[in-house]
């Protein structure tokens, strides 16, 4: 079993409900969205970890406090083995090369004004990490990296003068030239076309293989994380309920809501079985989670154990772990 | 939140601006003519007429000082000025203009203010909307370009030119109107001083309604062309719907939402336009006598005048939310 | 014996911008029958939409339809005014928008807005229109109590099916669904599929889905188009059109589309990006990123013909 | 971009008022009171009203000088002639005063019986192709080199119409009446010195009110003398009387001059006491301009700043910051700026730079509606995924301020500084026109004040439209094409408008 690069623990962000002045006055209690509230995740070296949930899950809270662009509310982040959830911002920029961050919008991610030389060198000139000529090579190989061929010819281009597959390898360019270790990638094809998403996945499988770089694939589409990451995770609510191997996770779904998922998942086959419900209602809101466990008021199998008591996450098979009552 | 906590945290908040309003009037009044530009209050409160005595100039000026409190310490008299504000005890008029208490007089003029800002802002309402939302509709084309050109003149226009044209127009050119509205029906009563007070309140309230509309439209013309773009507007064409109808009904409920915000905002803007078309037509409102007041320097009427506009603006602010409310019904939810 | 619903001939509609004409939709010829779901798929910018749209006659101002026919029923809609459409619209053909979130009016409840659509047709007295919108509701898996209720107050996948309910209230010949489940969750989506195809089966209603995701399609419908840079790719039955796909468009999306009972493999993709249609490419407007393209592709447009028994294809290799 | 050129046509007009006006704004009777823009003449009720016309050569060597022979003695008995060689006119160039000019001498021999008489007829002819004038003065220099023994020294002015008709201008206008060698005259009229001998039909003090055809009281000299068109003839006759004593008489005269006070003026017109209205309305557009964008500038930029603070940093401050701005919001904007321009003016002192304190309090005003709109603006691009991205590679506070915030925020920055110049612009010219008095500079609302002050006896000058219009239309253009400047820029530079 190979090392853990990323592991958090307990891991909560919670938001404060933004009110007015005077209603904070009156009333005692606060209320909070509670976007990510107690996960435990690894992240090994070398692999592609899925993470995958519905709108509003949490997961993208998630992968931004993992990278401390928001800071946790509780709980650690362990960064080979050093915490780095308590930092404070001035000691964390050591950090920051190591962690990158890629994300879902290639529109909005890339200033508008900056050229793509500009954007990729970008972190190299705030953390003066190299040379002029440095600067040049290392953002030469970024390019060439992400299929951006030849690499010179992009230079200079802004960014609404490629497509938006480009934009997207842009983006990863940026975050590769400063040779992290992690990449949190947070839906980053889900804005493009089905016709170029694979483009832009099999650069991040690329460099996977040639650097040995770890990533957090956040996603809802199960179908595409099935092929590009080793292990999935999925979240509800806030919450992980189930961790396996990709191809275990959608042949052998344990938590009801993974089943749910999966069958709710349509097949670009006509003769292929059509898509079912399993779960009742819809996704409830993060500020009043239900009691117990929290999928239990959509779940077809619920019983009186899954109102009252949360359910941990075990490992019920090797390497498969889920957090639910039937186990 | 439930509509009455909201009620109750508005009206709060509504105290503590007008506490700072109070306070930002104080110093207006009280410390910055006499504290800091170091004027002497004796020689500062001047009644306009030379013929009274001067036994009685001395008494008005001691009590003016009285009144205003120059006699005493600043922060006694500070206490005593917010006390007075907040139970709009607000004292007598000096300056030679106006006489007796300020809160009698600010009733005696009050009708005649709200009767030509009330009249013009529903005319200009009524005026924005329509030209508005079918600007929006036809946009691009000859008469959204006529009434856009037109519109934006006015809205540029300065209240007094509008005010002096047509007052050199209508009064002086035609004579269909007086050119000074007070000396007009002042002394008349009943049926011809309804006459006479409808005759001259034409041009003010021209004057006021071409002043306004022009901002009003140009609200409601680009939220409608947002609220056009809508898919709820294309899904009531997709239903078959009148033109008309998607106009009227669909696209002005919505579009009607930022005016009203916006006509809350303004009313000290439309106060201040009243100020000056007042005083051009000798409208005897409350923004005719405030000038006059200026003049004579009449500070607690100015001062009380000053804290009724705040207090009107606030509690526009407060009716139009709950307009908004009414219209819109996701707001509610969020009280 | 079916009978023909909806007949589009060489319809082009073009938008005139500042740099030229964006040529939407291009020469597209086809037709429905009754009770077919037919799917068009396209990527974005293809021009799909704009295909419904000028189906609906729902054009922006600056749209110009420069050449064919839409018959809907047989009634040539092609050059109808305004108040004549009126007519046609939500009796004949209804709309279910892209984004149903912002279909329905904010401020108006939703049963006032399904019943302003059944009266303006006179088709029944109010009264009766509130009940028939309670009808609908429930139809559609909606408590008929919510009919009172606004928008805002209803999750997404309820908006979409208050949306559906609408599009069906005064039983139109066509419905057109825009990207119906685009911004929804998978099980809010998968919902949305079941209730689709529960209508169609009940009413024997002829739909037109439109959508970016060829999986729906292949879920819901039994004949498809696949659509690319204002043209139609290939047409035909679904079956026969996603296990034998023709063009070599629909083979590269079949195959770079992410199928999640497969094995697990390297995905595809097609590469370069779709034309712009300002200026699309000569000769076939795929052959830029066609791996078979040929010289004849670069210079003579492929048109759409039957190789197979109700499959049709525009592509030179066949 | 006709708004930034109508701006830049402004500000030309402010930067060069000097070079573009022919008159000092505040000097009276350029023309007459009430004339019409020289233009207007070609619109029928305006047509052939005079311009300032000068009718008469000022070159006395051109005119018909001839008739000086007249030149007589009286004597009880009858008229004899003087000698021709006692009498002479000379013509000379060149003096400090005028290139030509006329010397007369003459040598007047004793009488016995009571006067000899020198008269010196010189006249020259015009034509007049307009309507009548209000008024018009004529004059001439004259410089008594030599004066003996006469006893009486006076000019005389006639007017000639085409219809034969001869208007005595003036009463003789006695010079001098005392027989003394050397004689030093009245009116100002000394020896050994160029003196003027100026004459109007109307003093410029007189009731301006008046002057028009139906005001009462004093005539106007021009509608009677000058009421047909054709050819007049001017006669400007010296007199010179002497008695028993032989005397001698020298006199240089020249610049004779027929001046009619233009109905037509100019490009704008004059106002209700003859000042010229252009360069009113050139010097008008320094303040309006001054006024307009400084205080924009200044309130922008704190705005701005202040904005770019209250929405970087969220926290104690900015929230302090917004609650100000709640504030002054309420307060309304006119009257507190009418309260203050009075209290201020009540102070010599700081009345003196009094556009200074009107620049800081609409400053100190109106920053809170930038403020509003940048921090709103700064919150959304702090949502934008390259202010994201660029804290994920490291970058601190700073550098994302400088490099990524302010650049986006600058083009709102200057389409909220050409939004808020025309409410400056306004705002100003409103308190100008409620206090006309506060300043002697010509401001276009100071202009619109008094015309509106004297909108009642407008009513018979055409309503004075010239007077109405101009500023206001200005001050209407000047404030839109700042609106329309700010909108252009913020569709360049706001990306909400812009779109993708």
């Amino acid at each position: 079993m190979s090392e853990t690069i990323v592991s958090c623990k307990g891991l909560k962000k919670y938001f404060p409900l933004r009110r007015g002045f005077l209603s904070t006055l009156f009333s005692r209690e606060n209320l909070y969205v509670r976007a990510v509230d107690g996960v435990d995740l690894e992240v090994r070296k070398n692999e592609i970890m899925g993470l995958i949930g519905e709108s509003g899950c949490g997961k993208t809270t998630l992968g931004k406090t993992i990278v401390r662009l928001l800071d946790p509310t509780e709980g650690s982040i362990l960064f080979k083995g050093e915490d780095i959830s308590k930092l404070p911002q001035n000691k964390l920029i050591k950090y920051r090369t190591k962690i990158q961050f890629i994300f879902q919008d290639p529109y909005e991610s890339v200033n508008p004004r900056y050229t793509i030389f500009d954007i990729v060198s970008e972190g190299l000139r705030i953390n003066k990490l190299a040379s002029k000529e440095d600067i040049e090579n290392r953002v030469y190989t970024a390019l060439k990296d992400v299929r951006l061929e030849p690499p010179e010819s992009f230079y200079d281009l802004y960014p609404h003068e490629v497509s938006g597959g480009q934009r997207q390898r842009v983006a990863i360019a940026r975050a590769l030239v400063l040779n992290p270790e992690f990449i949190v990638a947070d839906e980053p094809v889900s804005m493009l076309d089905v016709s170029i998403r694979a483009e832009v996945l099999n650069v991040m499988l690329d460099l996977k293989d040639k650097y040995g770089i770890s990533f957090l694939f956040i996603s809802h589409d199960l179908a595409t994380a099935k092929h590009i990451c080793d292990r999935i995770a999925v979240m509800y609510l806030g919450k992980i309920v189930e961790i396996a191997s990709s191809e275990e996770l959608v042949d052998k779904p344990l938590h009801p809501y993974t089943q749910a998922l999966i069958a709710a998942i349509p097949v670009p086959d006509p003769r292929a079985p059509k898509v079912t419900v399993k779960a009742k209602g819809e996704i409830p809101s993060a500020i009043n989670p239900p009691k117990g466990c929290r999928f239990h008021p959509r779940c077809p199998f619920a019983f009186e154990r899954c109102r009252i008591e949360e359910p941990q996450l075990r490992e019920i098979e090797p390497g498969h772990f889920v957090a639910c009552h039937l186990y | 939140m439930g509509l009455k906590r909201f009620i109750i945290s508005r009206i709060i908040t509504m105290f503590v601006v007008l506490f700072v309003v109070a306070v930002i009037n104080f110093i207006i009044f009280q410390v910055l003519p006499f504290t800091v530009l170091g004027i002497d209050p004796k020689t500062w409160f001047v009644p306009a007429g030379g013929t009274r005595s001067d036994v009685y100039l001395d008494k008005i000026r001691q009590e003016v000082i009285h009144n205003l409190g120059l006699d005493l310490p600043l922060q006694e008299r500070f206490f005593q000025y917010i006390y007075a504000m907040f139970t709009f005890n607000f004292g007598y008029n000096v300056g030679g203009a106006l006489d007796g208490p300020v809160a009698d007089t600010i009733l005696r003029f009050a009708p005649y203010t709200i009767l030509l800002l009330g009249a013009s802002t529903v005319a200009s309402f009524i005026i924005s909307i329509y030209l508005g939302i079918f600007s929006a509709h036809k946009r691009g084309k000859t008469f959204d370009k006529v009434s856009l050109i037109t519109l934006l003149f006015f809205y540029a226009m300065p209240s007094f030119w509008i005010g002096s044209l047509l007052l050199l127009f209508f009064a002086f050119g035609l004579k269909w109107s007086p050119p000074n509205a007070e000396s007009y029906f002042s002394g008349l009563t009943g049926l011809d001083f309804v006459y006479a007070l409808l005759k001259a309140f034409l041009l003010p309230f021209f004057s006021l309604t071409l002043i306004s509309v022009g901002g009003f439209y140009l609200i409601m013309r680009s939220s409608a062309i947002d609220i056009i773009t809508e898919d709820y507007i294309l899904m009531a064409r997709a239903k078959g719907l009148k033109t008309r109808k998607i106009l009227f009904k669909h696209v002005q409920k919505n579009s009607i939402l930022p005016i009203l915000t916006v006509f809350a905002i303004s009313l000290g803007f439309v106060l201040s336009g009243a100020i000056i078309t007042e005083t051009i037509f000798g409208w005897p409102g409350l923004g005719y006598w405030s000038f006059v007041a200026i003049d004579t320097l009449d500070f607690p009427f100015e001062q009380a005048f000053f804290f009724i506009i705040s207090l009107m603006v606030l509690v526009a602010n407060f009716i139009a939310d709950i307009l908004y409310g009414i219209v819109d019904p996701r707001v509610r939810t969020s009280w | 014996m079916s009978t023909r619903i909806l007949d589009v001939e060489n319809l082009r509609m073009y938008y005139k911008t500042k740099e030229g004409y964006v040529k939407a939709v291009d020469n597209v010829s086809f037709k429905i029958e009754k009770g077919d779901f037919l799917g068009i798929a396209g990527e974005s910018a293809s021009g799909k939409t704009s295909l419904a749209m000028t189906i609906l006659k729902l054009l922006p101002p600056n749209a110009e339809i420069k050449s064919g026919r839409i018959l809907i029923d047989g009634i040539d809609i092609t050059n109808m005014k305004e108040s004549e459409l009126r007519d046609i619209r939500w009796t004949k053909i209804s709309l279910v928008p892209q984004g149903s979130m912002n279909a329905l009016n904010p401020v108006f409840t939703i049963g006032g807005q399904i019943v302003e659509g059944i009266v303006e047709h006179k088709i029944m007295s109010k009264k009766d229109a509130w009940k028939r919108a309670e009808e609908l509701l429930e139809l559609v898996g909606i408590d008929k109590a919510r009919v009172k209720s606004y928008p805002h107050e209803l999750s997404g996948g309820m908006k979409q099916r208050v949306a559906i309910a609408m599009a069906l209230s005064n039983n139109p010949d066509v419905v057109l669904l825009d990207e119906p489940t685009t911004a929804l969750d998978v099980i809010v989506q998968a919902n949305i599929m079941n209730l689709l195809r529960d209508l169609q089966a009940k009413l024997k209603m002829t739909m037109i889905l439109i959508t970016h995701d060829l999986s729906i399609i292949a879920d819901l419908c039994n004949k498809v188009i696949i659509y690319y840079a204002g043209k139609i790719a290939e047409m035909g039955d679904s079956l026969s059109v996603y296990t034998k796909p023709l063009h070599p468009y629909t083979q590269g999306l079949l195959a770079s589309f992410p199928n999640i009972r497969a094995k697990r493999q390297k995905l595809s993709y097609i590469p370069g990006t779709p034309p712009n249609l300002v200026n699309p490419p000569k000769g076939c407007r795929f052959h830029p990123r066609c791996p078979f393209a040929f010289e004849r592709c670069r210079i003579e447009e492929p048109q759409l013909r039957e190789i197979e028994p109700g499959h049709f294809v525009a592509c030179h290799l066949y | 971009m006709t708004g930034l050129g109508i701006i830049i046509f402004f500000s030309l007009l402010a930067i060069f008022a000097p070079y573009i006006t022919w008159n000092d704004p505040n000097t009276t009777f350029v023309a007459n009171p009430w004339a019409v823009p020289e233009w207007a003449t070609v619109f029928p009720p305006y047509q052939g009203l005079p311009p300032n016309l000068e009718l008469t050569s000022s070159n006395i060597a051109t005119w018909n000088n001839q008739i000086a022979s007249h030149s007589l003695v009286t004597t009880s008995i009858g008229t004899d002639q003087i000698p021709n060689s006692l009498v002479s006119i000379s013509r000379y160039s060149s003096d400090q005063v005028s290139d030509k000019y006329l010397e007369i001498n003459a040598s007047l021999p004793a009488t016995i019986f009571p006067q000899s008489v020198v008269i010196l007829n010189s006249s020259t002819t015009f034509n007049y192709n307009y309507k009548p004038p209000y008024n018009f003065y004529f004059g001439v220099f004259v410089f008594p080199v030599k004066v003996v023994n006469v006893t009486d020294f006076y000019f005389q002015f006639m007017l000639k119409n085409p219809s034969g008709k001869v208007y005595k201008l003036t009463n003789y206008l006695i010079m001098a009446t005392s027989p003394q060698e050397t004689i030093s005259y009245n009116n100002g009229l000394s020896l050994n010195k160029w003196d003027a001998v100026a004459l109007n039909t109307i003093l410029p003090d007189v009731n301006v009110a008046a002057l028009g055809p139906s005001g009462a009281g004093i005539p106007n000299t021009g509608l009677i003398y000058l009421n047909e068109t054709g050819q007049y003839t001017f006669t400007l006759q010296l007199v010179a009387v002497t008695s028993f004593n032989p005397g001698f008489l020298s006199v240089k005269i020249s610049n004779p001059y027929f001046f009619v006070l233009g109905r037509a003026y100019g490009l704008m017109g004059t106002d209700f006491e003859g000042k010229d209205l252009w360069s009113q309305f050139v010097y008008g557009s320094r303040i309006s301009m001054e006024v307009g964008i400084l205080a924009g500038v200044l309130s922008v930029l704190l705005g701005a700043f202040l904005g770019l603070f209250a929405g970087f940093f969220e926290g104690i401050l900015s929230e302090v910051t917004m609650r100000i701005t709640d504030i002054i919001l309420v307060i309304p904007f006119l009257p507190l700026a009418i309260v203050f321009v009075t209290v201020i003016t009540q102070n010599g002192f700081l009345a003196q730079s009094i556009y200074f304190w009107i620049i800081i309090l609409f400053a100190v005003l109106s920053w809170p509606g930038v403020t509003r709109v940048i921090r709103s603006q700064v919150l959304s691009l702090k949502q934008r995924g390259y202010i994201e991205a660029a804290r994920v590679l490291g970058a601190r506070n700073m550098y994302i301020l400088r490099r990524h915030l302010l650049p986006n925020v600058m083009g709102l920055v200057y389409a909220n500084l050409a939004l808020s110049v025309p409410g400056f612009i306004l705002t100003e010219a409103a308190l100008d026109f409620l206090f006309p008095g506060v300043s002697e500079t010509p401001t276009w609302g100071r202009m619109l004040s008094m015309a509106y002050e004297h909108a009642a006896s407008a009513t018979y000058y055409g309503y004075g439209w010239w007077w109405f219009i101009f500023p206001g239309i200005a001050i209407v253009i000047l404030s839109l094409s700042f609106v329309m400047l700010g909108y252009a820029l913020d569709e360049i530079f706001n990306p909400r408008l812009r779109g993708r």
